[in-house]
């Protein structure tokens, strides 16, 4: 028997999960569906192809409070602070729950770990929404992502006739079953064929784009000319990096109230030109070449080099929203069509 | 901290906004006394500043209005840069103005540290200098004016007197006796009229006006308008000639209208220069095409119809402003009649009519018929005094004038009668009192006080209705003659001219000094000086006295060849600007100008188009910052920075 | 983000408006000082940040006034025409003509921000604008426009 | 438009070859046919790949300040909006004209993707012009539709179908329709609405914003060398993105393109959030309108609205 | 140490020594507040420490005193930006935050029984003194020891005390210090370090060499050291690139796939040589 959240009952679904849980969730704001938190059930939306932001936002949020301070009588008063709440996101599509274990790697790896987005990552369940009609900007199978995987979710939901087929995948799915278990009805359905039927999908873009052997030839294409052939029409805004459910780099920046204040760590982008610029004014990435080249280098090659595995699942935020095309697809067809020689180009 | 006696401490627990002052960031010290400003209260702040190495200073005072200037002075003393120093005004923001000490000791508290958090972003400033063009404008031609102007030359200094009618001399030529001497106007201006005429530092512009004003203190870049006079004064010898022969009459203005002069004509007898001057609008020649008699007649040659109006562009290094003063329109008091009533005069119009040279050779004949008056009104306090219809300020003159008048009366005619209606007699000048005893005493003029309610015609008479305050009755004295004290009030193009040449006049349009105590003859504006009653109602004496305070300052001026400027001016980061010009227009000195610079990007040296200030032209004002929308414009002393944190400390 | 503001339950029974005032220096400030000298009293709500001319007011300080938790901002200057460097206030005019429609149109209530021409010689003036304004953003309540706090 | 491809070949074509022009900024083919790209071409081979339709929305103009260090002489196909924004430039003193070699583009309108992909998501093949409509023509079939309801806003009261100036047009000058009045419906609808409401609205796009700076990358009239966003002291603007933080930057944005804005809708249209940027821009350049008399069809002026005033401007503030 | 390495640790500044003529390089004596991290902090020389301003914000600053003498950290910094600027404002007593080590340390296990070779340019002989200290502190374990050491001008000489009283006294140690221009009172050698360098020209055999600097004068003392003999390996420099975390994850300090604040900032020569030229 499988568990099914018939169509009818997502909006009980989602009341009783607020009983226990604060809710993200898509919903539609002024023509754009975006993930927010919501305390409204009859907003949330399942019609969508993805949410514009990504759920990334609400792991390593563009903002977050590290620690406040506090300077008094000559002595100064570190208090770390870290996010406290039990929260569900309702509704990842497959491309961005294959995000998640991305950062994790990231934040997670070597001698430290990042505790903001691990204790974000601990008190949250994710609850993935599998995709029926994959899109024109759809390339999660390059990434070996169908619409229909669930890894990263805590527990998944497969569109299904009527209702939802639910998955559970994790203990915090587990829980969040349990405490939406009066709805959740079993019914005989199998859930390896309704999981076989979204992984069979098409995704036509992704099936024609191929990412092997993308990170080996990027080896030897630091100095190749197609950085320079790519990186002129970048309008240097952070667009792609923002909505990417993959970048994840930041700033710190320390908000001061008289002799109180907290350090903020917020997000930021390799694509701005203060990105690297030091105080001196050197800056390594002086230009938007070696600007976009660290983008890509890094989601293509570095990036694996250092965990094996490409930083990009294939959402289409980037095609869907660049304004200049300055996007995946497009740098993948373009190294795959290039040589392998290394063309040594002086500007 | 200022106790400022108990004028900030008895309303600012200055206990309590220590408490709070010390635990700011970068404080070190804080210390409080009585008098901040006093010599003990500075030589603690050089004290202070020697003891704990302080590198910035905050004096929570009076205004800084008042004692910036003070304090810069005692930090310099202890030899830190004068800028590094804030005023808190916690005495006029604060402590005069909030009762209770739980309002007013936050309230200091707040402004501390503000003031506080603008201090520590302020940085030294060194001025520099500007060269200081000697020569000096004197804008009015009136007793003030040529008083400036002949200090101002005797001291050494280039003048050049600019009088917009034909002649100098101004309301003082008017006058017929002077008070409290009574010795004759005239003769004791007449002298100086000349000696400003022949002084050969002084250039006498007359029938002409001042068109623009550019440039700053040493450097005015000034436009006069030299008016057509048709009358070439190179050529002209002031023979009369032409004034005698021509045909076309116009009322005197220099009689207040009660005479008549010519179109071609001088205002009266000893005009300076003795040169006349042709009124277009009444001349036949201009309005009918035909006559030119002066032309023919003119022995010299010197009337010149087709002179124009000529612009005379010309550099100072100061200026000083005595434009005068008008008399007040009386025509707003219908109890007086409205203007209508001919034998309801000024007391300018009384001085024309007892002048040996006015209309009536002297003789006191009223207007209406010509009728020698036997009982004379004279009501004080017209259009002064009088907030619902003139102006709330006192005139200053009218007292003593009246009184003068009054006193020419009896003396002239013994068998008149003089009745003053008055609400005070105030007399605080040298022999003023004296002088007013005189009047009652040994003149007989009778003194009412009240105020005037009505006048209306009755025969050939006036009656004037009034009331005698001291005897509680009503009055009602019938008048052959009734002469107003008008008010003296601002020029009507004061304002215009105070804006031309910028600096600031006050509600009633009279030029506002720097300070009302101890800049009174300086304007707000570096360079401008005020004398006469262009500032406010002034008597001959303290006109005179004013008009060589205001020389000396400009003989200081000049004593310098250069002056240092101010160092709180606009600057450029020229990392920053783009060069994109949008703050050139908001320049009200045009001071930022283009430049190209070079810079090396990558390998290779490129130039670049940046913004530039000229520290000798920008006053500081900051326009310019808010037209930078990338911020590369900053004001020295009240930068973005400064500002910003001191916003931000408040609103803790 | 959800955090807390440290201490908050500010109620607006003890609570005071808290008014910034932009004063240039010729003009309004010595309005002000004129006000203190002449002992007219006025609500101590307004703090007075001096600047050479109204003139030198970025809308930008402006609006960091309030989003540092100021509940009002006057901006004072010379009245036009009268201004110590001839032109600034009218520069100024322009501006914030424009700055109180865009603020009243992202809807920030205009009483909150004013602009007012009081010349030196108007500390009575100067004391019934304080008056004026304080009272609008007293009936206002608190413009509670400084968000980063929560996140502090 | 797509008819002209072939005359815009040869003629940057030539361009390139008689070193005219050191390189030329076009449009190449995107992702698809809605989505053509900005192109970089540095030699005539390339020209090949050049590609032009009714969706090439990018004014390529702005792409001069990156080259503003060098001497190199700049081609750019520039329809008549992206003329003003290239006018904007001019009159800020960030681009020289003679390093500008302007090559005029007549065009009666772009048509905007967004509306156009809620009718074809995907499969346009292309757009089809027939007087007041027009035929989207898709894989699955055809969708004709009125012309004006899926054009660009700004085309709709587009004062110059042909650009104002140029070194070269290509084809011949079109035919300036009616010009019509500047829309400011949407302002006045919002200025109609309670404070309260406005507040909520303003409130809802702000907080969705991601401050990406897109629209100000992207904007002719942002063209500072430094932007007062990216320094960081005085600090005007945090990196932290609460509320009002938000708001200090799309007030400040709206504030510093005042008067300056050319009206040309990108900032809105590069939004990925979908922040109404315009109703910002054009709330100011009504107020200016309606308060100084600067119509937006005259932006840029000589000398900018907030540049200068008159002595009879309004004064409400006694 | 907090758990959390992002949280600074309060500490006092004791004691700030001005080096420079100008004052545009201090060096900050810092004691953490927590006695146990006094104690139990432990670095290696070439490692880098977060200094905090509360309300500014932090910056990466090598550490200068070394590990072979406890009790406190030394931290010299130049003025050059809004930290440093802040930094320069406070005053001794004054508090400040401090989190770390970070980066990788100078290789001194392999530097052991070597003639070491230090070359130096104004401030970039911070990270430097952190090493020299700790081979003077040893100094039986290493060879002989030549540094060499220039800066702009005398009076932008940093260490002056250590460079010409305390350095010189060890066993076989010679300090050579010259400037780009002198002085009315500079009796010493005049000009730019690369030659200065091969004057001396210390052998390479059995020697390794430690070079720090502005960019500039690594690019030129690494060809000279190259003409003076030196293989890729045996010379040994440190990176310095924009950094805000410390710890791999805001990725702003990557040379390729390498993290300036964890896998540097020490790099041998020839590990530069992979790394693609983004520095």
């Amino acid at each position: 028997m499988t568990k099914v959240l018939p169509q009818g009952k997502l909006k009980d679904f989602l009341k009783d999960t607020m009983d226990k849980y604060s809710l993200v969730a898509p919903v539609r704001e002024d023509g754009v569906v975006v993930l927010k938190p919501t305390a409204d059930p009859e907003a949330v939306v399942t019609d969508y192809l993805n949410t514009v932001t990504s759920p990334k936002d609400f792991f390593f949020p563009q903002t977050e409070r590290m620690f406040r301070f506090q300077k008094t009588e000559g002595k100064i008063r570190v208090e770390e602070t870290t996010w406290q709440g039990k929260r569900v996101i309702f509704g990842v599509r497959p491309c961005d729950l294959g995000s998640l274990e991305l950062i994790d790697r990231v934040f997670q790896e070597g001698e430290y770990e990042e505790t903001y987005y691990l204790a974000r990552r601990e008190n949250t369940t994710v609850v993935g929404l599998a995709c029926s009609s994959p899109g024109p900007t759809c390339f999660c199978t390059t990434f070996g992502i169908t619409p229909g995987s669930p890894e990263g979710a805590d527990l998944m939901l497969y569109p299904d006739g009527e209702g939802f087929v639910v998955e559970v995948l994790t203990e915090k799915g587990e829980a969040l079953a349990q405490q939406t278990e009066t709805l959740l009805e079993d019914q005989d359905v199998d859930l390896a064929e309704v999981k076989g039927r979204f992984e069979g999908l098409k995704v036509p873009l992704g099936d024609h784009l191929s990412v092997d052997g993308v990170a080996a030839k990027l080896d030897g294409m630091f100095e190749h000319p197609v950085w320079a052939e790519l990186s002129p029409r970048c309008l240097g805004c952070g667009i792609c990096t923002y909505l990417c459910p993959t970048c994840h780099c930041f700033g710190m920046t320390d908000e001061v109230r008289g002799d109180q204040g907290v350090r903020l760590r917020c997000w930021d982008s390799c694509q701005f030109s203060d990105f690297t610029r030091m105080a001196g004014g050197h800056n390594p990435r002086p230009t938007k070449k070696e600007r976009v080249r660290q983008r890509f280098m890094h989601k293509l090659n570095y990036y694996v080099h250092r965990f094996g595995r490409y930083l990009c699942t294939g959402c289409g935020r980037c095609l869907e929203k660049c304004p200049v095309g300055l996007t995946m697809v497009h740098v993948i067809e373009k190294v795959n069509d290039s040589g392998t020689r290394e063309v040594a180009v002086n500007e | 901290m200022c106790w400022c006696g108990s004028n900030i401490a008895s309303t600012v627990d200055l206990d309590r906004v220590q408490k709070a002052v010390e635990k700011l960031t970068n404080v070190v010290h804080v210390e409080q006394n009585k008098y901040t400003c006093s010599e003990p209260g500075q030589a603690q702040i050089v004290a202070g500043i020697r003891e704990h190495n302080l590198d910035r200073v905050v004096v929570a005072a009076c205004s800084p209005r008042m004692h910036e200037k003070t304090f810069q002075r005692t930090v310099a003393k202890a030899g830190l840069n004068p800028y590094l120093l804030e005023i808190a005004n916690i005495r006029e923001h604060c402590s005069w103005v909030h009762t209770s000490v739980e309002e007013a000791t936050p309230k200091a508290i707040d402004l501390l540290r503000a003031a506080v958090a603008k201090v520590i972003r302020n940085t030294p400033l060194t001025t520099s200098t500007i060269p200081v063009e000697k020569r000096a404008l004197v804008i009015g031609g009136g007793i003030a004016g040529i008083q400036a102007a002949l200090d101002i030359a005797d001291a050494g200094h280039q003048v050049v007197l600019v009088e917009k009618e034909p002649t100098i001399g101004g309301r003082m030529a008017q006058l017929d006796k002077t008070f409290p001497t009574l010795d004759c106007s005239a003769c004791i201006l007449t002298p100086k009229m000349v000696d400003a005429a022949q002084h050969p530092k002084i250039r006498l512009l007359t029938y002409a006006e001042i068109e623009e004003v550019g440039g700053y203190i040493g450097n005015f870049e000034v436009t006069i308008r030299k008016k057509a006079r048709s009358v070439n004064e190179d050529v002209c010898t002031g023979c009369g000639i032409c004034w005698s022969k021509c045909p076309s009459k116009a009322p005197n203005e220099f009689d207040c209208g009660l005479g008549e002069r010519k179109a071609i004509y001088i205002p009266f007898p000893q005009a300076v220069p003795n040169k006349p001057v042709i009124d277009r609008e009444n001349c036949r020649y201009f309005t009918k095409g035909k006559c030119g008699v002066c032309k023919k007649v003119c022995p010299a040659g010197a009337v010149d119809f087709e002179q124009e109006d000529e612009l005379l562009r010309e550099r100072f290094g100061a200026i000083v402003v005595a434009t005068g003063y008008e008399l007040f329109d009386h025509s707003v008091y219908g109890e007086y009649g409205y203007g209508k009533y001919p034998d309801v005069i000024t007391g300018l119009e009384f001085e024309r009519l007892i002048n040996a040279s006015g209309p009536t050779g002297g003789k006191l004949k009223r207007p209406s018929d010509g009728k020698i008056p036997k009982t004379v009104v004279f009501v004080k306090c017209v259009g002064s005094r009088d907030e619902a219809k003139g102006f709330p300020y006192c005139s200053r003159t009218c007292c003593m004038y009246t009184a003068k008048q009054a006193i020419l009366l009896r003396e002239k005619m013994p068998e008149a009668e003089a009745y003053v209606f008055y609400m005070d007699v105030r007399t605080p000048g040298k022999g003023y009192e004296e002088f007013y005893t005189r009047a009652t005493e040994e003149f007989g003029v009778n003194y009412l006080r009240g105020r005037v309610a009505r006048i209306y015609p009755k025969g050939d008479q006036l009656v004037v209705r009034g009331e005698d305050t001291l005897v509680g009755a009503q009055v009602e004295i019938e008048a052959d003659l009734v002469v107003l004290a008008t008010a003296m009030v601002a020029r009507r193009d004061a304002a215009e001219l105070a804006q031309r040449i910028g600096f600031s006049y006050d509600q009633y349009h009279f030029f506002t000094e720097a300070h009302p105590k101890l800049r009174p003859v300086e304007t707000n504006t570096a360079g401008v000086f005020l004398a006469g009653a262009c500032q406010g109602p002034k008597d001959i004496p303290d006109t005179v006295a004013q008009a060589s305070a205001a020389a000396v300052k400009v003989a200081m001026l000049f004593s310098r060849d250069e002056l240092e400027t101010n160092p709180m001016v606009a600057t450029v980061d020229e990392g920053t600007c783009s060069g994109c010009e949008w703050c050139k227009p908001t320049c009200p000195y045009g001071a930022i100008d283009i430049k190209t610079i070079e810079e090396r990007v990558g390998k290779r040296t490129v130039s670049r188009r940046v913004a530039t200030v000229n520290t000798g032209l920008c006053q500081g004002c900051g326009a310019c910052t808010v037209a930078c929308r990338s911020g590369a414009m900053n004001l020295k002393g009240f930068t973005n920075e400064q500002i910003l944190a001191e916003v931000e400390a408040i609103c803790l | 983000m959800s955090v807390e503001r440290a201490g908050t339950g500010v109620s607006t029974a003890g609570w005071e408006p808290k008014i910034i005032g932009f004063c240039c220096n010729w003009c309004s400030y010595a309005g002000a000082d004129l006000a203190g000298t002449s002992r007219i009293p006025y609500p101590c709500n307004i703090r007075i940040i001096r600047v050479p001319c109204s003139g030198r007011v970025n809308p930008q300080f402006v609006l960091r006034a309030f989003q540092r938790g100021a509940d009002g901002v006057l901006v004072a200057g010379c009245h036009p025409g009268d201004c110590h460097y001839s032109t600034g206030n009218y520069f100024t005019r322009r501006r914030f003509l424009l700055v109180k429609r865009l603020l009243e149109y992202l809807g920030i209530e205009p009483r909150r921000f004013q602009v007012r021409w009081i010349s030196g010689s108007e500390g009575q003036k100067f004391a019934d604008v304080v008056a004026e304004i304080t009272e609008q953003v007293k009936a206002l309540g608190p413009a509670k426009m400084d968000k980063m706090r929560d996140v502090m | 438009m797509k008819e002209k491809l072939s005359e815009l070949k040869e003629t940057v074509a030539r361009l390139l070859k008689d070193r005219t022009v050191d390189f030329f900024i076009a449009y190449q083919a995107g992702h698809s046919q809605v989505e053509p790209i900005p192109f970089f071409l540095t030699t005539a081979e390339h020209v090949e790949n050049l590609f032009l339709n009714n969706f090439c929305a990018h004014n390529l103009s702005k792409y001069l300040l990156d080259y503003l260090a060098g001497d190199e002489v700049v081609g750019v196909l520039a329809k008549g909006c992206d003329l003003r924004a290239l006018k904007r430039l001019l009159t800020d003193h960030r681009v020289e004209r003679g390093r500008v070699f302007v090559v005029g583009l007549p065009c009666i309108g772009i048509y905007d993707r967004k509306k156009v992909q809620e009718v074809y998501p995907a499969g346009l093949v292309e757009v089809v012009e027939e007087g007041e409509e027009v035929i989207l023509r898709g894989e699955t079939g055809d969708k004709r539709v009125p012309r004006k309801e899926y054009l660009l806003p700004r085309c709709l009261t587009c004062p110059d179908h042909n650009p104002e100036f140029y070194d070269l047009l290509l084809g011949e000058k079109v035919a300036n329709g009616p010009l019509a009045e500047e829309d400011y419906s949407d302002v006045r609808a919002l200025e109609e609405w309670a404070p309260g409401e406005r507040r909520r609205y303003w409130t809802r796009q702000f907080e969705r914003c991601l401050r990406c700076y897109a629209c100000r990358n992207v904007c002719p009239a942002c063209n500072c060398r430094v932007c007062c966003f990216d320094v960081a002291e005085p600090r005007w603007l945090g990196k932290g993105t609460s509320l009002d933080e938000q708001e200090m930057f799309h007030f400040t944005r709206a504030m510093h393109v005042a008067g300056r804005c050319t009206g040309c809708g990108e900032c809105e249209r590069v939004c990925p959030v979908n922040i109404p940027l315009m109703k910002l821009n054009k709330k100011l350049a009504k107020d200016i309108g309606a308060l100084f008399h600067v119509p937006q069809a005259e932006i840029p002026t000589e000398v900018e609205p907030l540049g200068q005033f008159r002595l009879g401007d309004p004064d409400e503030f006694n | 140490m907090s758990k959390n390495p992002m949280v600074p640790n309060p500490a006092t500044i004791t004691k700030i020594t001005s080096e420079t003529g100008s004052g545009d390089v201090k060096t900050f004596r810092v004691v953490f507040d927590d006695p146990s991290l006094a104690e139990g902090f432990t670095y290696r020389s070439g490692q880098c420490a977060m200094l905090s301003v509360f309300g500014v914000g932090e910056c990466m600053i090598s550490i200068t005193s070394t590990p072979t003498r406890p009790g406190f950290l030394e931290f010299s910094v130049k003025k050059v930006g809004r930290v440093t600027d802040a930094l320069h404002e406070a005053r001794e007593g004054d508090k400040i935050g401090l989190r770390g080590p970070y980066g990788n340390c100078f290789p001194l296990e392999k530097m052991k029984g070597k003639n070491l070779v230090f070359v130096g340019g104004g401030i970039g002989l911070a990270p430097l003194r952190s090493l020299i200290n700790n081979v003077l502190d040893n100094r039986k374990e290493y060879g002989r020891v030549d540094i060499i050491y220039g800066a702009r001008s005398p009076q932008d000489l940093v260490f002056k005390e250590e460079l010409f009283q305390n350095w010189p006294k060890y066993q076989d140690t010679h300090v050579y210090v010259t400037v780009d221009a002198g002085d009315e009172e500079w009796k010493g050698p005049v000009g730019f370090v690369p030659p200065y360098l091969e004057e001396i020209n210390p052998s390479p055999e059995g020697a390794v060499a430690v070079t720090c600097g502005p960019p500039v004068m690594i690019k030129f003392v690494l060809q000279s050291l190259a003409k003076m003999g030196y293989t890729d390996d045996q010379i040994i420099t440190t990176l310095e690139m924009k950094m805000q975390c410390g710890i791999g994850k805001c990725g702003r300090c990557n040379i390729g796939d390498k993290y300036v604040c964890v896998d540097g900032p020490v790099f041998s020569v020839d590990q530069l040589q992979a790394l693609p030229d983004e520095f």
